[in-house]
């Protein structure tokens, strides 16, 4: 049967092609970020299949730490760039 | 354990669980000079380099700072113990380990100084290095997966086979990374134009032993009868 | 005890009066009358008695101890070589050893020569790649890494010289490399004065040519006994005077070469070398 | 004879070398395709086909290697067993939190024999414990030249 | 359970025919990363490269699937992880160096320009004690490499999200000191361990924790880095 | 039976694609996104190590993945701010 | 003890070349002019090259002395300074060549 391949595991592998083609194609880095979310989900989804439950956990905790790390970069770089550019700007007036 | 290692006659060994350093003579000569090397170093004072100065006749002696001596000093008698420990390590990752270490040491030894085109070496180098470690560990892996196991006494018991002439392959582009023999010498001779000649023998040292003590491990896997 | 000194006295007179039997040859061939042959022994015993001094700028215990070391590791070498007939590799390790200490001789004295021949030392390590090749080619062809299992090999199969010549060849450049005044000698060029000697004086100096010295022999011995097997010493004495005059005739007619082409020169001979001699062992 | 010179001058440009070294590496590797690669299944400390102590409900999945804590050694197949008199007492040890861990759940197995005691601690600390003071110390000493340069140089400061 | 099924005599068929596979993504990602690398003109992107490289490596050790395996992957991460951070740190003082120079003093320090961390964010006010707690309290009874591992990313989580400005130096040598100390514990544990290996719970438990300490505060330590700003006394 | 095979490929598909995206993805000129995307391969890899139930060391990866992250975001931004031009 | 004698022959040639060089930098001021024979050098070297190359006609004294005795006398000839000795050396050669030959070819 067909519904036979529906389990945690392939939906799991679902997801985590699904969120690697959304990093690899979506060029803003935010957007990647959510993809990343969405791929680490799948990769507790495939610890949680293998029965491994305290790997689980801490996999799931680590997933907000990476993603807070992320966006730090994410803020402080867009921050640096717009900086960057009224400086430029700010310059030319002058 | 009574076993000859490439025809020389091992004078003891030491063992530490699975991992065993063992001495034959070659590696007791080698360990020894590294360790009196290593002395040297800690009771040297570093040395002034004088340059020429543009548009006077004065010369400008550089010098190392305490500050920069004491951290270089200790990475340099570190590399110096991780030298003498590689040369008698009978164990093929324990020898990848301290081959790692010497060259993160060895990057650490030159990145204290201030000229950008040293730093630019420094950095070319641990590139290299970290590059490295892919040939370095995969090649010990090879060799592990092919003979199951990974101590030089026993490999040198088993018959060469392609895999394990791959590994070994493997293994000599990763320490020649790692110590950056030729022809990826360039980047350290650029790091050797800064003043602490003590500090920067050790670089040399370590590589160039290294790279003795990998031929016999080379020669104890591939054998060719 | 009394048979190591032996050899290693051996080892320095002959090496000397090899170094000024090549000065000779050069300076004949270059139409110069040249200095005896005695001319460099002379030099080396003359720093014994001449005041010894040390440059304030200097690493200082370093400094003197890597000359002491220079000696030391090729008096190691005569024990390893000729006396007991030790591994092949233990002899390389010295090599490597003396790789080392002349490059750090060059920088610990603060001088802006030493450290030009010291950066150039580290540059032409790149040319140590052929004598490791020919450390692996020497074992592919005998299976084995003791000097004194070699010359029985070459007792019972011939001279090495005639199954691996290019690995003959690539030593041959190595030996060539360490002869001064040869295209490979970027280390000690006169454009650095006297390179990681320039600033040893005295006493210091003078271990450093009585080391070279046994260098030379050593380097020579080697090639002999590795290449042609075990000799009676006057065919020793013939061989090395004959290898003596061939590299004098090589430096006599070249130019020094630029650092870089040097290593890439003995690079591109290793590279040459070792396919070569990895062809010859397949197919032959 | 000159355009050879201007390729040797060129290899010695520092920044050319780690890109030499990755192509020169990435051609070695293209070998391993076509060399035959086979594992020796005749491996030190081998472990179980995957999945198969958890799906027989193991609480210690996937390390049990057998023992009782303190009394009997667990199984270990080790390179040299007579130079670690006290080899597989390590794997058999479970730290008392460990065991009553273990006693009430099932999925746990991992965290148990990370914590003192268990087969990854035998490898780390015994029988192949001088690979970990190598590692720690390559930790340590990155650790120092990196903090010795963020702090004189690279970190900002506020005098 | 009997005594085969915990520890077979060899590795299991599974692994045996994975293993060809396994063996050759490792080569593949390799290749991708070191090709990538050989013609990156970029310094940054091609430090960024060798961590496919580095995932190469950790493919090829896994592949063996042994338990001898597993511990030979914990070396190749932490030599990965030490070896970016080295390196990353020179790039930078190579870089501030280089710019330093540009505005015509050489080896003085650039005046960056200041900024101010606009960081709002829910998690980060009320998260991080609790994910800090958490980790550390687990951290702690896996001990070991893993344990410090995931502690320190804890106190680097923490240390990272917290808001005061400007790490008192007192504090780094401090916890760096305190690290040094569980090195030293840490290496009384091996010491036992090879000499009396009687006392092998006690070696343990010092090898165990002593590591822990150790990797823990250094990863935290990379936290305090990563704010950026020292305050010098 | 099934389910190693499956994290096996999948970790393989994650890895290549991933390593892939790296080096040829969009935007991949940008650092930023270059690091983001390094994390796939760290996923693909996890499913590797899940498959030879090397679960220790998936716990230590996960954990050293974060601080390389850390350190790589750290020296990027600090690049960017200085303007370096590598 | 092979050794011990070549290490004596050796020995004996450094003494002779330094001898030879002391003795002709007294005896000549002049560098490198003097075209005709010096007839004690001419003798010297052709004694030397004799001992030293046939060494086994002389049977009432152990060859090593002889050999040592011969690289003495030529190496006084060949270390003289630059430009003197050269044609006495190459004499002296030529004659305990000839000899040598009559000695094993002909005999």
């Amino acid at each position: 049967m067909f519904l036979d391949f529906i389990n945690i595991t392939t939906v799991s592998a679902a997801i985590l092609l699904i969120g690697t083609l959304g990093i690899i194609a979506l060029p803003k880095p935010l957007d990647k970020v959510i993809m990343f979310a969405l791929l680490q989900s799948g990769f507790v989804g495939m610890i949680v299949a293998g029965k491994y439950l305290d790997v689980a956990m801490a996999a799931a905790i680590f997933d907000p730490i990476a993603t807070v790390i992320f966006l730090i970069g994410i803020i402080k770089i867009n921050e640096v760039r717009k900086n960057k550019e009224t400086q430029k700007e700010e310059g030319n007036l002058v | 354990m009574d076993i000859t290692i490439l025809g020389q006659q091992l004078l003891g060994y030491i063992p530490l669980g699975d991992i065993v350093l063992y001495m034959a003579p070659l590696n007791l000569f080698m360990f020894v000079s590294a360790l009196v090397f290593t002395t040297l170093i800690a009771i040297s004072r570093t040395e002034t380099q004088v340059e020429a100065e543009f548009g006077t006749l004065k010369d400008r002696g550089v010098k190392v700072d305490i500050k920069e001596f004491k951290i270089r000093r200790f990475l340099a008698i570190v590399c110096g113990l991780a030298t003498a420990g590689a040369m008698i390590t009978g164990d093929l990752f324990d020898f990848t380990l301290f081959v790692c270490l010497i060259g993160i040491v060895n990057i650490g030894i030159v990145s204290a100084v201030k000229q950008i085109d040293v730093l630019n070496a420094a950095f070319q180098y641990g590139l290299v290095a970290m590059i490295a470690t892919l040939p370095l560990f995969g090649g010990a892996a090879l060799i592990l997966a092919s003979t199951g196991t990974i101590s030089l006494l026993e490999i040198a018991n088993i018959p060469t086979t392609a895999m394990m002439a791959f590994g070994s392959i493997l293994l000599l582009l990763g320490v020649a990374g790692e110590t950056g023999v030729a022809p990826f010498y360039a980047t350290k001779a650029e790091m050797f134009r800064t003043p602490g000649s003590p500090f920067l023998l050790i670089i040399h040292l370590s590589s160039l032993l290294v790279i003795v003590r990998l031929i016999e491990i080379l020669l104890i896997i591939n054998k060719p009868f | 005890m009394a048979n190591i000194l032996l050899n290693v006295l051996i080892a320095f007179l002959v090496g000397s009066i090899l170094f000024g039997l090549q000065r000779k040859i050069m300076a004949r061939i270059q139409m110069r009358p040249g200095p005896p042959i005695i001319q460099h022994l002379l030099h080396t015993l003359k720093f014994f008695i001449k005041e010894s001094s040390f440059p304030k700028t200097a690493a200082m215990p370093f400094y003197i101890a890597i000359t002491a070391m220079l000696c030391v590791i090729w008096v190691a070498a005569v024990i390893v070589g000729p006396v007991t007939g030790g591994s092949l590799l233990l002899i390389f390790a010295i090599y490597a050893l003396h790789k080392i200490v002349e490059h750090n001789a060059g920088s610990s004295s603060g001088s802006p020569y030493g450290k030009l021949s010291c950066v150039r030392a580290v540059f032409s390590a790149a040319a140590e790649v052929p004598l490791f090749a020919v450390l692996i080619i020497i074992y592919l062809k005998s299976g084995t890494m003791v000097i004194s299992n070699i010359i029985s090999y070459q007792t019972i199969h011939g001279p090495l010289l005639y199954s691996i010549p290019l690995a003959a060849a690539m030593f041959f450049v190595l030996i060539l490399s360490k002869a001064p005044y040869s295209p490979f000698a970027i280390t000690k060029g006169k454009d650095i004065v006297s390179g990681y000697e320039t600033e040893h004086f005295g006493l210091l100096r003078g271990y450093l040519m009585i080391s070279e010295s046994i260098a030379w022999y050593m380097l020579l011995w080697v090639f002999l006994t590795v290449f042609v097997g075990g000799l009676s010493p006057l065919w020793y004495l013939a061989g090395m005077i004959v290898l003596t005059t061939i590299t004098a005739f090589i430096n006599a007619t070249t130019p020094i070469l630029n650092p870089n082409h040097s290593i890439m020169m003995q690079v591109s001979f290793a590279v040459i070398g070792i396919v070569g001699s990895i062809v010859l062992l397949l197919y032959i | 004879m000159s355009r050879i010179g201007k390729i040797w001058n060129a290899l010695a440009n520092p920044k050319r070398i780690p890109r030499l070294y990755s192509l020169i590496l990435g051609i070695i590797l293209l070998a391993g395709f076509m060399i035959p690669l086979a594992l020796n299944d005749n491996q030190l400390y081998p472990r179980p086909t995957p999945q198969l102590q958890i799906s027989e409900q193991d609480p210690l999945a996937p390390y049990d290697r057998g023992g009782i804590p303190l009394i009997e050694p667990g199984i270990v197949k080790a390179q040299y067993p007579q130079f670690s008199e006290k080899i597989g007492f390590v794997t058999g040890y479970l730290s008392p939190i460990a065991w009553s861990v273990s006693n009430t759940t099932l999925y746990y197995g991992t965290s148990i024999y990370s914590s003192p005691g268990g087969l990854i601690d035998e490898i780390l600390y015994y029988t192949r414990g001088f690979d970990t003071v190598l590692e720690s110390s390559i930790l340590m000493m990155a650790f120092v030249i990196a903090s010795w340069v963020a702090l004189n140089f690279t970190m900002r400061r506020e005098e | 359970m009997s005594a085969s099924v915990l520890v077979p005599s060899v590795v299991s068929p599974v692994v045996v025919s994975l293993y060809v596979p396994a063996i050759f993504t490792g080569i593949i990602v390799g290749l991708i990363g070191l090709l990538a690398i050989s013609y990156q003109k970029n310094d940054l992107s091609a430090l960024i490269l060798t961590d496919i490289v580095g995932i190469g490596m950790l493919i090829l050790v896994a592949a063996v699937g042994t338990d001898l395996a597993e511990s030979l992957i914990l070396p190749g991460l932490v030599v990965e992880l030490a070896e970016i951070m080295a390196i990353s740190e020179i790039l930078m003082s190579r870089e501030m160096r280089k710019q330093g120079e540009k505005m015509g003093e050489p080896g003085k320090k650039v005046d960056l320009i200041p900024l101010p961390m606009s960081l709002d964010m829910e998690i980060l006010t009320t998260a991080p004690a609790f994910m800090a707690i958490i980790l550390i309290a687990y951290g702690a009874f896996l001990s070991g490499f893993t344990g410090g591992a995931i502690a320190g990313g804890g106190i680097l989580f923490y240390v990272i999200s917290k808001k005061i400005r400007g790490v008192p130096s007192g504090m780094w040598e401090g916890v760096a000191g305190v690290s040094g100390v569980a090195w030293c514990l840490w290496l009384v544990g091996f010491i036992i361990f090879f000499a009396f290996p009687d006392l092998w719970l006690l070696a343990l438990f010092l090898a165990a924790f002593g590591i822990f300490i150790k990797v823990a505060f250094k990863a935290g330590l990379v936290g305090v880095m990563g704010r950026e700003e020292f305050k010098k006394e | 039976m099934f389910d190693p095979y499956i994290w096996f490929y999948t970790g393989v598909a994650l890895v290549i694609l991933g390593s892939l995206g790296t080096v040829f993805g969009p935007g991949v000129k940008d650092p930023i996104v270059r690091t983001l995307n390094t994390e796939i391969p760290a996923v693909g890899v996890s499913l590797i190590f899940l498959t030879y139930n090397h679960t220790i060391a998936i716990l230590t990866y996960i954990a050293a993945t974060a601080i390389i992250t850390l350190i790589l975001l750290r020296a990027i931004v600090r690049l960017e701010e200085m303007g370096a031009e590598l | 003890m092979s050794e011990t004698i070549y290490l004596l022959y050796i020995l004996s040639f450094v003494l002779g070349s330094i001898v030879g060089l002391v003795l002709s930098y007294r005896k000549y001021k002049a560098p490198f002019t003097i075209e005709k024979i010096d007839l004690l050098a001419l003798a010297l070297s052709i004694i030397g090259w004799s001992l030293a190359l046939n060494s086994s006609l002389i049977t009432f004294i152990p060859y090593y002395i002889t050999i040592t005795i011969g690289l003495f006398f030529l190496a006084l000839v060949l270390g003289m300074r630059p430009g003197y000795g050269t044609k006495e050396t190459f004499i002296g050669i030529i004659i305990a060549l000839i000899i040598w030959i009559i000695r094993t070819v002909v005999l």
